[in-house]
Formats: C-alpha cells, structure tokens, sequence
C-alpha cells in the first residue's frame, strides 16, 4: 500500500469571466520513504498541490488518500514547510520551533529537550533565542525546516523551500536536505523549479504537464548520495527532464 | 539630546514665555482675559499645594486607564471577528465606520442619562471615543496578516483561541499598536470633554471651573497639564512600545 | 456610587453655585438640613452648573431632590413620561436684570434692532423672558428673519464678550447682572420682575422624583422644613448669609465673590418658598409659544406636589 | 456592492431598528431616556421640513471646510518646515507634539475670548484641533522622502519653493493624506464640540437644544445625522483619494 | 584643457567615535568625450567621489575644475543619473523626461518637443503616459537616461545604472548606451562594480584603491563597438582590471 495518493485531484479557480482549471485530474502514489521532487511550468498548480495534500485546500474532485484512508483536512502527520518560510517575527528560534508541540499541549520542559534535538540538527543551537529578522535567509530556511521536523510528520510536504537563497546557501542546503532525509527517512514531497535541484534530490521526480495539469512523466533517479549539483553524472536526467519541461512552457506563451 | 539642542530648546521656551509675558503686561488685552505666565504659573501652585491638580490628575487618569482599556479589549475582539467573519463585517463593519465618526462629546448627553452622573457614565464616553479607532486598526491589522502564518499555524494544528491568540493577535499587533495610539488620542480628548460637560471631577471639571469663574489663568494652567500629561503618554508609553513592537518584527 | 437607586437613608440634592440657591447653600453649611433630617439620613449633595443636566440626572436616578429654574422644572415634567419631576417648593424669586453695554446707545426696546442681545442657554428662564420681551415689543429675533441677534451662550462667557463689546446687552440672573454693571460699567436698564405682575416671578424652585418623594415622605417633609426656616434666616440674616455663602465659594471653587457683588445681589433676589404659581403657568405659555415645549400642546396638571397630601395638587387655570 | 450583501445590510439595519423600537416599547425604560426610532424619525423629518436641520448642516460643514482647509494649508508648512530645517523641528517641533495633546474643546474657552461668539471662534477650535495630525504626518512624510528625489530634483535645477511644489509636497503626498483624513477627524469633532459649548448655530448646536429642552429624541436624530455626514466624508472622499494615490504611488 | 579635472579630491565622513577618510586625494582628468568607466573595492566612496563632481557633497580637500574653472555646486552641465533611476512615481513618464525643462522655466509646447526626440531614442515614445509603477526595471533605467540627457549636459554622471537589471535587460542597455555615446558624444563618468561592463563601455577604467582612496591605475580601451559582454578579445583586460582589484578588495577584510 503507497504511503500516500492522490486520486483524479481536479480544482478550478474562479476568475472574473471564467473557471480557470488549475488541476485536471493529478493521480500520484507515493511509497514510504520516497523523496518526490514535483517539476512543471510556472502556475501549472504543483503549490496547489501541495496545499490540497496538505489540507489547506480542498480538492473540487478526487482524493488523498494517506495510509488507506481519505483525508480531508491539515494533520500533523502532514506538514507543509512553505517558500518564504513563514516563520512567525514576534517568536524566538526555539518558540518558532516549539509553535507545533505547544499547540499539541506539551509542557515547557518536554517541548525544550525535543526542539533542542532539531536545533542541534539544523545547526541552530547558537541562535535559539534569536528573533528571525536577526537570521539569514538561509538560516531562516533551517527553522522552518526544524519546525516541521518537531512536528514528526510522515509526510513533509516542501514549497520551493530554496527559492529565495543564493547559489551558495543552497548547495549547502542541498546536502543537509540529502542528510536529513536518510536519517529520519520521511517520505517527502518537494515542489521546485529548478531541475538541477530535483534531480540532487529526488528518489523520483514528477513532471507536471500545463494547466489542467496532470502528471506527464515520472522518472526515478539512483544514483549514490550524497549528490552535488555539479555532478557531471546527472546532466543526462537533467536534459531529459527538461526537454518533457520545455513544450510545456512554451504553451503558456 | 545633544547639549545644543537642550540648548535651543531651552532658549525658545524661554523667549516663548517672555513674549507672552510682555504681551500681557502691554494693554493689547486686559489681565482678565489674557493672564501672565506669573498668575499661570501661580495658579499651578496653588492648584498643586491645595491638592485639588493632583486629584484631578489621578481622577482624569483613571477614567481613561478604564475607558482606553475597555476600548482595547472591545476594540480588539470586535475588529478580528468583522476581520474573520465577513457577514459581522459587512453588517456591523458598516455601523463601526458610521459610529467612528461621532465624536466623543456628543454622547454625554446620552451618557447621563444612561449613567447618571457617574463615574460609569464618563467612562463610557471616553471608551465609545476610542473603540472604533482600535476595531478599525485591528480589523485592518488582521485582515494583513501574511495568510501564510495562518496556513502554518493551522498546518501545525492551531486552531479556534489557540489560533487567535497565539497568531492572530502578535501577528496583527503593529497594526494594533497605532489603532491603540489613535484610541489613545481620541480617549484623551473624550475624558477630557466629558469631565467639562459632566463637570464632575477631573482635568476637565477644573477646567470647567476655571471657565464659570472666568479664570483664564486656571484654564491655561490645566491646558498646560494637559498638554504634558498628553507628551508624557505619547512620548514614554507609545513611543517605547512602538519602537520595541517595530524593531522586533524587523520593520525597521 | 451615587447611580444607586432611591433609599430614605441617602438623599442627593444639585443644586448650583450661585448665589440664587441661597438656601441650600446656607442650609447645608449651616449645618441646618443636617441636625434637623437626623443621623437616620445622610446627605449628599452635587454642584452643577447646568439645568437640564440636572433634569438628566433626575432621570437617570443619580439625584433624588434639586434647585433649578422653571424652564428645566416644566422641561423635566413634562418630558418625563410619568411626570417622574415634581415642583415641591419655591427658592427664590426675581434677580434677572437686562443689562445693556455702556457704549451701545440702548436706552429702550426701540434701540435693539441690528443688536447683539445675550441671554443663558436656550430654554432657560431669561431666554424665555427675553425673547417673550421681543415679541411683545413687535421684534423678531434674526433666525425668524428679524433683526435682532439673539445669542444663548452661557454666562460666564457673556461676561468676557460684554468685556469685549460683542454684546450690546444681556438678559442675566444674579449674581452675573450685578457683576456685569459692577465690574464692567454695565447699565442696568431693567429688573425682569417690573415686566411682572406683582413684581414677582419664580426664578429657583425646589423640585423632586416623585418616585423618591412617595417613597420618602418623611425625609422630604423634614427637607421641606428646613428649607423655610432657612429661607427665613436669610432674610433675617443677609450680612452673614454673604459671608457664609462667599466661605462655600472659597472651599468648593476655590474663589470669592466680591461682597458688594454678593450684597447687591441678595437685594435683587427676594429668598423666598413661595413658588408663585401664576408665574410658572405663563412661563410655560411663554416657553410652548417659542417652541420649547414638543409639538403636541402641553399640561401642567399634577406639576405642583403637595407634601402634606402626598399627592400632586390638581390644579387648572 | 455584490446584491447579497447589500441584502445582508438591509436585514441587518431592518433587524436594528426594530429591536430598537422592540426595547423602547418594552418598559425597560422610560421613554425619555429612551426614545424609539419612531420618535426620532419624526424629530428628523419636522427638522428636514422646518429647514433647520439642512441650515445647520450648511453651516457645520462650512466651518469643517474652513476650519480644515486653515488647518491642512498651515499643517503642511509647519510640517515640511519642520522636516527641513531641524532647528524649528528642536523648538516648534516639541511644541507641536504637545498641542497636539490638547482636546480641541479645551480651546473654547480661549477661543471666545480671542474670537468673540463669532464663526473665527469655532473655526478656530476647529483648525487647531486638526492642524498637529496635518503637520505630523507631513513632516514624517518629508522626513522620509527618499533624498534621492530631492538629490536628482536639485541635479536638474530645482530649488526653494520650486522644490517644495514640485518634488517635496508631492514626494510625501501618502503620508499627508493620512495626515489630512486625521485632520478631518479631529476637525470634525472639533467642529461639532465647539458648536455645542458656543451654542452659536450648526449641528453642534441643534444637539445642544436637543439637550437644553431635555428632548432625547432630537439628540439621537442630530447623532444620526452627524454619523451619516461623517461616512459620506470618509467614503466618498478620503477613501476615493486615497485608492488613487496609492495605486499611482504603486503602493498597491 | 581638460574637459574636467578633480585635484586632491579629499572627503571625511563622521562616525560615532571617528573620522572615516572616504576619499584620500582623488586625481582625475577627463578629456571631452571620454567615457570613464570607474571601478573599486565597495565602499572606497566611488558613489561620493560622483557626488561631489556632481555638486551634491562638497570636498573637505581639494576642487573639482569644469572648463577650467572651480565648480562647487550643482549645475545642469553635470547631470546625474542615479542607481535606483529616482524616478518620481507621481509625473508620468513623459513629465518625468522633461522635469528638468520644467525647473529651467522652459515652456511647455518646447519641453514636448525636446522631450519627444529623447524618447523616441530611448523608444518610450509608447510608454510616455505610463507611470512608473507601470514600467519594467528596464524601461525605467531608460527613462532615468532620458530624463537626464533632455538637459543636455556636458557630463553624464552615472552611478551603477544598470545594477539592478536582470542580464538580459543589462546586455541590451550595453549596447544602447554605446550607441547614445556614440551620438551625442558625451562626456561620461560611469561607475559600475562589474568589470565586464566596465570593459565593454569605457574608453577609459580608473581603478580605485580601498580607502581612503585614490586612483590606483588608469587602462585605456581601444577596441571597435558596439562592443558585447562575450567579446573574448575583453577578457584579457577584465584579468588585467582583476588583478589590480583583488589586493583592494581583500584589504577590507
Ligand atoms: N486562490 C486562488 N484564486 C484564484 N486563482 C488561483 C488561486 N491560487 C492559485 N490560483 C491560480 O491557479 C494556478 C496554479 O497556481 P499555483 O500557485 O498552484 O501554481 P504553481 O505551479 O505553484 O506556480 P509557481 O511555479 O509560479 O509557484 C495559477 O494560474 C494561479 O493563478
Ligand atoms: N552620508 C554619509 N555618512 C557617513 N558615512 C558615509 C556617508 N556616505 C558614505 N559614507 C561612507 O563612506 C564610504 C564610501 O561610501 P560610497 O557610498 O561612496 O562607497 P561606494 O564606493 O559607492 O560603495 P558601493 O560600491 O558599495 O556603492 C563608505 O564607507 C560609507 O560608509
Ligand atoms: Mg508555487
Ligand atoms: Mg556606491
């Protein structure tokens, strides 16, 4: 049984004069363990996606289905760490980190040994009580990390997580987001527009076709980890998968 | 403050009282309508010795720590529903804008005969001054709110009070701080016309008095305090929190 | 907290500042109200300086008896559904002179045409007398389309504009004329009660809830009591009553009025608890044809309460 | 306006008259403390007929105009003197703040004393209690041009008042109208406070009479119309310049 | 006769606790024509160095000589064109073009006429209703172009106008910005912090040394135009231009 799938997802957004169809029926499975990378043009749907696996949306037709069982609301075991971070400015690092279990209802003391273990992970200890307009974007993009990670979910769904960083940063976060995911095996769904990144990445990468968008093409990547985008070895993927990318962004023009 | 501006600002004050001064001691106007900064500053004193400012001071100060108080609470909770809930804005959101825009004063007389003439009654008028302004602030605040923290926090599993408290409120709380500002000056200006109206007790009450004696110097000399009660709240209370609230959320 | 309802242990009476209200004044710091109503009730009494905020206050139960003038009185009455206010006794009579400013050439009605003229606020006894006084001398005052500015401002703020010259003249009560002629050279043209018959007119009335009265007969009675035998002392007594009356000034407003001032005032009041009856009928027939009184006629019937019957005397004219 | 939400206010006013009129047949209370929308109607429509009530409109309004157009001229040179020459912003500047504190009704009483019973009086009250919010957010908005609009205006010839009209004043036109929607606010109340203590025509002095005669009812009905003046001002006026300047600034 | 001149040019700057020396004695001849590209460490005071030709900052040392004679406040012979553009949101465009003309009392049917040649060159002809918020980054630079060669100056001060541009929008402007040189034959002083652009547009680079700085080395270019960023005959001069640089830049760290 996957872990967690999609069925015939379909959802229309109302225009001015028109139902834009933004999903045309997204099926997907995806098995315990797996690493998705999620590729398509721009505005095909893969953030309304993401939300609708999340909860956060709910689907005009068709299903998600998580362990066997349809879901149709947010759950902890489902956690959505977005693009820009949307770390709150008036916590600290740690309460930022903590926000989730003390939602939960965890005492103080509880909550501080588990949000030290994802700081140390994330490298973050030093700056546990800092507010964020003191970090860097990168630094940022950890805590929002970490904060997902507290919530232990099985499933981390990821929204352009490294959009907003630059070329360096990245890489560097390429390789902890390569560590993470062998040592706590999520299954982890990551939508990006950046094909070099899905294929360091990805067990498998999705390819979304224009809008109503569907999935065109899956292709599974095994390379041995950890990857670096400079390697020459992954050009290959790199090229097939933008050549599937490439008419379908030349339709939106 | 730089030594020099000290400086300037202590020469301008001074030149500023001696004009004044010289104003009054030439016939233009006669002392009865246009007093000295001398009785001004006697009439201080002898409010002050007597105890009758300090009283005042403290009975004004309370009505508004009351009435800006209920503002706030009120204020705030009235601004996130019309914020959460769009039917409670498209009805009463209208009524608050429409309700804004009288002023303060005009209540007193509704608010005797509610009240009587009673602490409750100046209250009330000082906190319907001040209520809009926050619900309207909060309101916007909330409305403004990144819908990603709130997609994040119900993500992580907040939700009812919990979401409300623990995001909907920090989160809209610099818009807050000026809708608590803005009440702040409409409050202040409701307790004071109230007090003359009501003419009970109170900054504005001596002012009142001050007036049906015909006393222009115990009406400036309450003006005067007035005026630095007024600077001392803007400048210690909101100036702080703003800063504080601003730095914090990294907006400047 | 003075909001709570009526109880025979507390009576709240207004009343004002002011020389016209002599008898609560002197009453009060005399100590007279106090020894005779008894340890049993404890006296509160309130300062205002407006009528109908004291009808306000009546209203809302935050005062059980009060000293006003007529118009608030028959106001009060009559836009109390139940006619909750009462008028229980007289306070005065007379003491509103028309005061006109040395430079404005008024030496009678015939002058006021294209002048300022000042009276207290709206609906109050001198208003009333003063627009009354127009129309019988053939005026209309300028929001009618006639050609005399009628001004309602209150009085202290007619005395800073007589000192200015803004006004040419002012309908006023004591002791606001005497300040005026004393302390600005203003000239006295003529007492309001020679525009009377029999030279008297209710100028302060003691009045009342008549829910609290009914409920408190005892009190208001030995109230009443009080009142007359002060109002006597006054009359015996008119060199201490300023004395004791400009001490009240000194402690409650923390300023005297001269005693000529205070002494030339007392003389234009007559202290009296006759109520002069006949006088309030025109008031209010004077005030209905101005307007004052709601578009749906009027009745005093049951304004007059008697004490002794504890009931509303029944009287028509 | 979408048709179900205009249905939605329609229901909604509908349901608050009659739980008014509900309350006021109910013996809860007197009907002289508490009148029902009946009564007040009535006072509005004999008002309307007698044309007392559209003179004083005319006059409130004309002295908000005067009032307010004083207080936005002398605001906005106070305010970018302020910003520009820093020693009136160490010596006026800590004044203003100050006034600023002062309840316009506090003026009043020096107002008759300056003006006399005349229009200049409440004009007066009017302008000073609007003219700080004008002169504040102009120098704050001054404060915060970007220099290098002032920098390249200079670079290509601009100076003195050709500066002022061409670059500064429009540079911190945002912020202004915040200042001037501010300044309507204060001035309005002003405006409405001052007619009620001078008791010298307007809609002030209506809701005085209303209070003189002790006639709820006519309160109410002035309240009314002084918050229907008061949405039309913000809705129609600030709310449209405000949209405009802030899509051309490409604020939003 | 040098065309403009700066001798000595000495500038302090004041901090909390010292004097900061920006500018140590900056020597500078330009020959009319000349377009000097100037380069430097960030932060040696490239931008106050422009400033002070401009008349916008005056030297604590030192003169600035146009024609010959000492110049010391701002004059419409030296008009600068301003990283950010300076665009005034409330003109449009076309009014924007011509606030200059406007200042100078120029009436308004002569300021359309002169303001349409410009546009038309810089092709905002279309866009002269446009306000600003409604123009791409691009056109806005161009704009700030325009609005400063309406005055007809001698010198053109421009202070990196083209470091917010995207590449491509970057390479266009290269090549138009050669070609308005070459037209009008302006005097130009353009600062950049991008060696290539450096190369592709001066006939001159001046270096700047870190602070407090002088003019570390002066290259003359020779090569035909329009030049482009890829001429590989460039990259030998580009070396050249690092190699002074590199000790600069790491004196600040
Ligand atoms: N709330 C909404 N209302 C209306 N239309 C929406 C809404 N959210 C998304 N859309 C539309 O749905 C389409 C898909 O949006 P979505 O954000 O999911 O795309 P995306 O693939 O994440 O794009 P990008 O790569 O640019 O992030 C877009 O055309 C967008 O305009
Ligand atoms: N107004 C000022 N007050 C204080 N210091 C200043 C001021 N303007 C510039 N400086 C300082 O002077 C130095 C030179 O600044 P300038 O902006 O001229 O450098 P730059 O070479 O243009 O740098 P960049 O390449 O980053 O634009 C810097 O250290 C800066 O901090
Ligand atoms: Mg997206
Ligand atoms: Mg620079």
């Amino acid at each position: 049984m996957a872990k967690l799938e999609t069925k015939g997802i379909v959802k229309y957004f109302k225009h001015e004069s028109h139902n834009l169809m933004a999903l045309g029926g997204v099926d997907l499975k995806v098995e315990d363990g797996d690493f998705v990378c999620l590729v398509g043009p721009s505005g095909c749907g893969k953030s309304t996606f993401l939300r609708i696996i999340a909860g956060l949306e709910s689907p005009d037709e068709g299903q998600v289905i998580f362990d066997g069982k349809p879901v149709t609301t947010t759950g902890p075991e489902r956690i959505m760490v977005f693009q820009e971070g949307a770390l709150f400015p008036w916590l600290r690092v740690q309460d930022n980190v903590e926000f989730g279990l003390k939602m939960a209802g965890i005492p103080k003391e509880e909550r501080s040994q588990i949000s030290k273990r994802y700081l140390d992970m994330m490298q973050l200890t030093k700056f546990a009580d800092f507010f964020t307009y003191q970090l860097s974007t990168g630094m940022k993009q950890r805590v929002a990390i970490a904060r997902a990670l507290v919530m232990d979910p099985d499933v981390l769904l990821m929204d352009e997580p490294f959009a907003a960083l630059d070329a360096q940063t990245r890489d560097l976060l390429l390789v902890e987001m390569q560590l993470i995911w062998e040592k706590t095996k999520k299954t982890i769904l990551f939508v990006t527009h950046n094909v070099a990144e899905a294929v360091v990445l990805g067990t498998k990468v999705a390819v979304f076709s224009n809008r109503p968008s569907k999935i065109k093409k899956q292709i599974s990547i095994d390379f041995k980890r950890p990857r670096l985008t400079e390697d020459e070895n992954l050009l290959g993927l790199q090229q097939e998968i933008l050549s599937e990318l490439r008419p379908e962004v030349k339709k939106i023009k | 403050m730089k030594k020099n501006v000290l400086a300037k600002k202590i020469v301008f004050f001074t030149i500023l009282v001696l004009v004044w001064q010289a104003i009054s001691m030439s016939d233009v106007w006669p002392n009865n309508i246009f007093p000295s900064p001398y009785e001004v500053g006697e009439d201080l004193v002898y409010m002050a010795a007597d105890g009758s400012l300090f009283f005042g001071i403290a009975t004004s100060i309370m009505r508004l720590a009351v009435g800006l108080g209920i503002a706030i609470v009120g204020g705030v909770v009235l601004g996130i529903f019309m914020a959460r809930v769009e039917t409670v804005n498209q009805t009463i959101g209208s009524l608050v804008l429409g309700l804004q825009s009288i002023p303060s004063i005009a209540w007193v007389p509704l608010a005797i005969l509610w009240f009587g003439l009673t602490d409750g009654g100046i209250i009330f008028v000082t906190a319907i001054g001040a209520i809009f302004a926050v619900t309207i602030n909060t309101y916007t605040g909330v409305k403004n709110i990144d819908p990603h923290y709130v997609e994040a926090a119900r993500n992580m599993g907040a939700k009812g009070t919990q979401l409300t408290t623990n995001v909907l409120i920090p989160a809209a709380f610099p818009y807050m701080i000026t809708g608590f500002k803005q009440g702040w000056a409409f409050a202040w200006r409701g307790v004071i016309g109230a007090e003359l109206l009501f003419s009970f007790l109170g900054l504005g009450f001596l002012l009142n008095v001050g007036r049906q004696l015909n006393d222009v110097s115990q009406v400036i000399a309450i003006m005067l305090v007035i005026m630095l009660i007024g600077m001392a709240v803007d400048g210690f209370i909101f100036k702080k929190i703003e800063n504080k609230v601003m730095s914090r959320w990294g907006l400047r | 907290d003075s909001s709570r309802e009526a109880s025979g242990d507390t009576l709240r009476v207004a009343f004002f500042p002011n020389i016209g209200h002599a008898i609560p004044v002197v009453g009060m710091e005399r100590g007279t109200f106090e020894s005779d109503l008894g340890n049993s009730t404890n006296i509160e009494t309130k300062l205002f300086d407006s009528g109908p905020q004291v009808i306000e206050s009546l209203f809302a139960k935050s005062i059980d008896i009060a000293y006003v003038g007529p118009g608030p009185a028959i106001n009060g009455f009559l836009k109390s559904e139940k006619h909750d206010v009462v008028i229980l006794s007289g306070a005065a009579s007379g003491g509103a002179s028309f005061i006109v400013h040395p430079n404005s050439q008024i030496n009678s009605a015939d002058d006021f045409a294209g002048k300022r003229i000042a009276a207290p606020q709206i609906g109050n006894t001198q208003d009333v007398s003063l627009r009354n006084y127009l129309s019988e001398n053939g005026l209309k005052p300028y929001e009618k389309g006639g050609s005399v500015v009628v001004l309602n401002i209150p009085n202290p703020d007619i005395y800073t504009l007589f000192t200015k010259g803004e006004i040419a003249a002012a309908w006023v009560p004591e002791p606001w004329a005497t300040i005026l002629v004393q302390e600005l050279d203003g000239k006295r043209l003529f007492y309001e009660e020679e525009l009377w018959p029999k030279n008297k007119f209710a100028s302060v009335l003691l009045i009342g809830r008549q829910e609290y009265i009914t409920a408190n007969p005892e009190v208001v009675t030995k109230w009443l009591e009080s009142h007359q035998q002060t109002a006597n002392w006054i009359n015996d007594n008119p060199l201490e009553t300023r004395i004791i009356f400009n001490e009240f000034m000194q402690n409650t407003m923390g300023q005297t009025l001269s005693d000529s001032v205070v002494d030339e005032a007392l003389v234009n009041l007559e202290i009296t608890t006759d109520s002069v009856d006949d006088s309030i009928y025109t008031f209010a027939q004077r005030a209905d044809s101005l307007g004052y009184l709601g578009r749906d006629g009027f009745s005093l019937d049951g304004i007059f309460f008697d004490i002794a019957s504890n009931e509303s005397v029944e009287e028509t004219k």
